[in-house]
């Protein structure tokens, strides 16, 4: 396990300059989830039209894994059908933990965090956010 | 003074060195690691002796009987209880705090009932509490903790009325390291009535310790945080307390005579011993006693807080670092954040150098909140531990600046 | 079938053999023996993954997790739990079954609420009930016992009404070797709308066990009484059942979020796991497991039963013996008493021959007096014994039947 | 240890043919004793005039060291000042516990107990009589 395959350029970069990041003032949808075992806290909101998101915001604060995952969610799930954001969010959970091959086009951004999937103690703080989505959009 | 050669007490640090990963443990406020004495008596015990204990009418059971009772004598003498009767086997000090909470608490709190506690305690000695607050109504409040994180005695006087029935405040704390003055807390609590629990989980382990000296009624400790197996406790109990106190689990052992529907029970400390007792784990705590008192206490004391104050004088030269430690009656316990790196992130990028290091709340999330952090790294350094152990611990400290610094020049490698 | 050479994998028996005082352990309802296997677990996990769990952030620490959850999966697959979550680790079956009695019962029971046991009930599933009863004001009633040692289910019929909020019954008695038809019990229990409970204790290290097929709601068990370490137990629970359940002991671990004065909970089974775990005992647990799901469970079962058999058999010559032990479906336990000779004199005539046995009430004064008397004497036997230790018992038997003969011959040489 | 030191002649006939057995109807002074872990169970009754130990008698069930003090006990007693007894029954301690050496005369039959100190699991059934003696003129 090398560092450099979990601290890449881009997550450092997503984590110091998050993306998506705040509270949308009328969320459709929103939820907040809490990583009990290193503090991580986040809050996910949306706005749903016509079962597609029209827009994705996030705060709180955690670690870089978990505040990177969310800044590139947050890009990612913009404009996508909720069905689409459940396929995904299970591609995503595969990959940081290492199951089913390669990633596929779909992971955009977020492949960077592959790299997790060689830290399993940091699987959690890249699933915080992908978890809190589902919380919100099943509300 | 410890031996220069004690790490190759503890077999662990070989078989990761032979296996070209050295392990630099610092996470020993967590659970300690365990010298080969102690893991060479559980295999003596289950390999020579291994019988069901007090029950038995033959020969293996009662030399398995005897040596767990001399384990409860070696814990008695470790603290200075007065006799091996006020010392009640539990798994951990957790459950020795809910013993307390819920036999003496449960029987003895009344609504508008006052327990106090501290700003710094760990959740063993805040939720019992908040347990048996619910069913019994009683009030919990706060010894509050001043900028050089000490307790303040002068907030504790003014939460002390009539209506205070117990103080229960932790001895040494796993985040600060902070030694509280329990004996004036003591002092205090009985002045003013109540009884004195002191939380002994990192005190045991690190320096003397004088239950009677102290004066407190209650001690809990924990075996797995001072070189013993884990599933084993204690709790010191003052004897004509726990003489008088309900019994808290019931079952096997802790009886005198069962009637179908009613009960009378056993004297102490068998009152508060239900079910087959974790007894290789007794005898895996005595050897462990056996191992530190041979090397001392007060040497282990001594060499900690002088490991612990070099750590913190090195460490404080990392860029950004805030650590949280008294000027004062600092142990071993280093808790700090640094700047631009989530504490996380400096555990995951430690243990790639072998570092073990914990990061997160500890079970301390009040105290976190008035530190005004979501969580801290915490290095706490043990008799095994030395020098190079810090040394390797502040370069990969910078290695973690380094990797977060805001204008990064250098490319991860 | 069981290994002709199976004792070879206890190392107990060579070590007493070694010194030319043969062990032959007829004790193991009270505790078993250890095999290699499980010793040598231990020295591994502290040798070379020994840390704390759950809270890690390095790589020793989530091993330590790993394999620790591993033996939930284990325990939960061995008595055929739905889910790992559904496991609860405790000390002891005694403390599995006060955490019934505590975190349901107490928050649960109402006055006049009605629990029912049965009168062949081990302390450890009476005892708890009382100090219940007595916070709540549940009453207590008691399944008969016919003549031929079996519950009669008609009494548990009779019992059940709609004040009944529970059954908790033995599922293989520690002193008469009935197996109780927990199924049935649980069926009836569920018709009335009551939870049902069963003490596994002594059927878990005997007999296969399927908790989905017995469709009980708990079900509690002891590691120590099956080849594994003391100080580790596990208490299975119908998880929407654990769901709503309020915590037991608070601490560590069982947290969600903790305030000053307040807390909310982990889910199940973390809610009810408090402080740090004795994670070496639950990892012994799995190695016990692993060592007895090899050789077969059905095959322990019948080894015993048709050893259990034979010794009843045999030891029915013994002038004067009047053995406690159903026609059917008795297990490899062994209760008796002989004329003239008190069961305490007969254990101590059979440990100078190097036979452990044990004498007294084995936990259950209630059956004691059912049975009219004071107390037995009891062999139990496990995989590791053989028709040659009935032999020996028979024949000690029978000497200490000649040295209290009333008009004795020989003196005793 | 050998079985004979234990299980002597006059042990086995106190226990089979037991001295003083039975209830004292108006004792003076009286105790119940039971030993929680073999379930022996036994009542002291005595007639105690001007400090002196005038009748003793015990009744109750258990194994043969227990029955067989309890008959030598109460054999040995009837005569002897509160005093005296208090003596006595200290030097039985050391006995059966092996402490002290060589019992002294005053033991008398209790002598036969001596074996006891080899067998440590049956100290507690030799003791019990004598406890509970000790019980019921405490009151
Ligand atoms: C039927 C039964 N239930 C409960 C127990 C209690 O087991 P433990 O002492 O391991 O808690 C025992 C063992 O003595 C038993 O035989
Ligand atoms: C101050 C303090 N109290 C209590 C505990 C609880 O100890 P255990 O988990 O062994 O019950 C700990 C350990 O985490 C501690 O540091």
């Amino acid at each position: 396990m090398s560092l450099s395959d979990l601290f890449t350029e881009i997550i450092i970069d997503h984590y110091q300059h998050p993306h998506n990041h705040g509270l949308i003032p009328s969320p459709t949808h929103s939820s907040r989830g809490y990583n009990e075992s290193c503090g991580d806290d986040i809050q996910v909101s949306l706005i749903v039209e016509d079962n597609v998101v029209k827009d994705a915001k996030f705060s709180g604060a955690g670690c870089s894994i978990s505040q990177a995952s969310a800044s590139i969610m947050t890009d990612l799930v913009k404009g996508k059908s909720l069905d689409e954001i459940k396929e995904l969010s299970q591609k995503f959970y595969e990959m940081v933990k290492g199951e089913n091959g390669e990633p596929g086009e779909e992971m955009g951004d977020a492949v960077v965090l592959q790299g997790v999937a060689k830290f399993p103690v940091r699987v959690k703080c890249a699933t915080l956010a992908w978890h809190t989505l589902e919380e919100a959009i099943k509300k | 003074m410890i031996r220069n050669n004690i790490k190759s007490d503890f077999p662990i640090f070989s078989y990761w060195e032979s296996r070209g990963k050295p392990l630099i443990y610092l996470d020993s406020a967590a659970t300690t690691q365990k010298p080969l004495r102690v893991i060479s008596t559980l295999e003596e015990y289950y390999s020579q002796f291994n019988a069901n204990v007090h029950r038995g009418t033959y020969e293996l059971s009662q030399i398995a009987t005897d040596i767990y009772e001399e384990a409860r004598s070696k814990a008695a003498h470790f603290i200075n209880a007065p006799q091996p009767e006020s010392i009640i086997f539990t798994r951990n000090a957790t459950e020795s705090l809910n013993l307390i909470a819920y036999a003496w608490g449960l029987n003895s709190l009344k609504e508008g009932d006052e327990v106090i506690l501290s700003e710094m305690e760990h959740h063993s000695n805040l939720v019992p509490w908040h347990i048996i607050a619910r069913h019994t109504g009683a009030v919990l409040k706060f010894i509050r903790m001043n900028g050089d994180y000490l307790l303040d005695l002068e907030s504790l006087k003014k939460n002390l009325t009539r209506k205070t029935k117990a103080v229960s405040v932790v001895h040494v704390s796993n985040v600060l390291g902070t030694i509280n003055p329990v004996k004036e807390i003591t002092a205090l609590a009985h002045e003013a009535g109540a009884i004195s629990i002191v939380d002994g989980a990192q005190s045991a382990p690190h320096i003397p310790v004088d239950v009677q000296d102290i004066g407190c009624d209650f001690y809990a400790f924990s075996g797995h945080k001072m070189c013993g197996p884990t599933g084993i406790g204690a709790l010191y109990g003052r004897y004509d307390i726990l003489e008088k106190m309900e019994p808290f689990l019931g079952g096997g052992e802790m009886i005198n005579e069962v009637f179908p529907t009613t009960s009378n029970y056993a004297k102490p400390p068998y009152t508060f011993a239900a079910g087959t007792p974790n007894i290789s784990g007794a005898i895996g705590l005595k050897a462990a006693i056996d191992y530190l008192e041979e090397i001392g206490l007060k040497d282990i004391e001594e060499y900690e807080m002088s490991l612990g104050d070099y750590a913190a004088h090195r460490l404080a030269e990392v860029e950004g670092i805030h650590i949280f430690r008294p000027h004062t009656t600092g142990t071993g316990v280093i808790s700090f954040t640094i700047d631009n790196v989530h504490p996380h992130d400096i555990s995951t990028i430690l243990d790639s150098e072998g570092i073990a290091i914990r990061a997160g709340h500890h079970c301390a999330q009040p105290l976190m909140r008035k530190l005004q952090v979501q969580s801290t790294a915490r290095a706490s350094f043990y008799l095994y531990n030395d020098k190079s152990d810090v040394e390797a611990l502040a370069s990969a400290l910078e290695k973690s600046v380094s990797i977060f610094s805001p204008r990064r020049i250098n490319v991860v490698k």
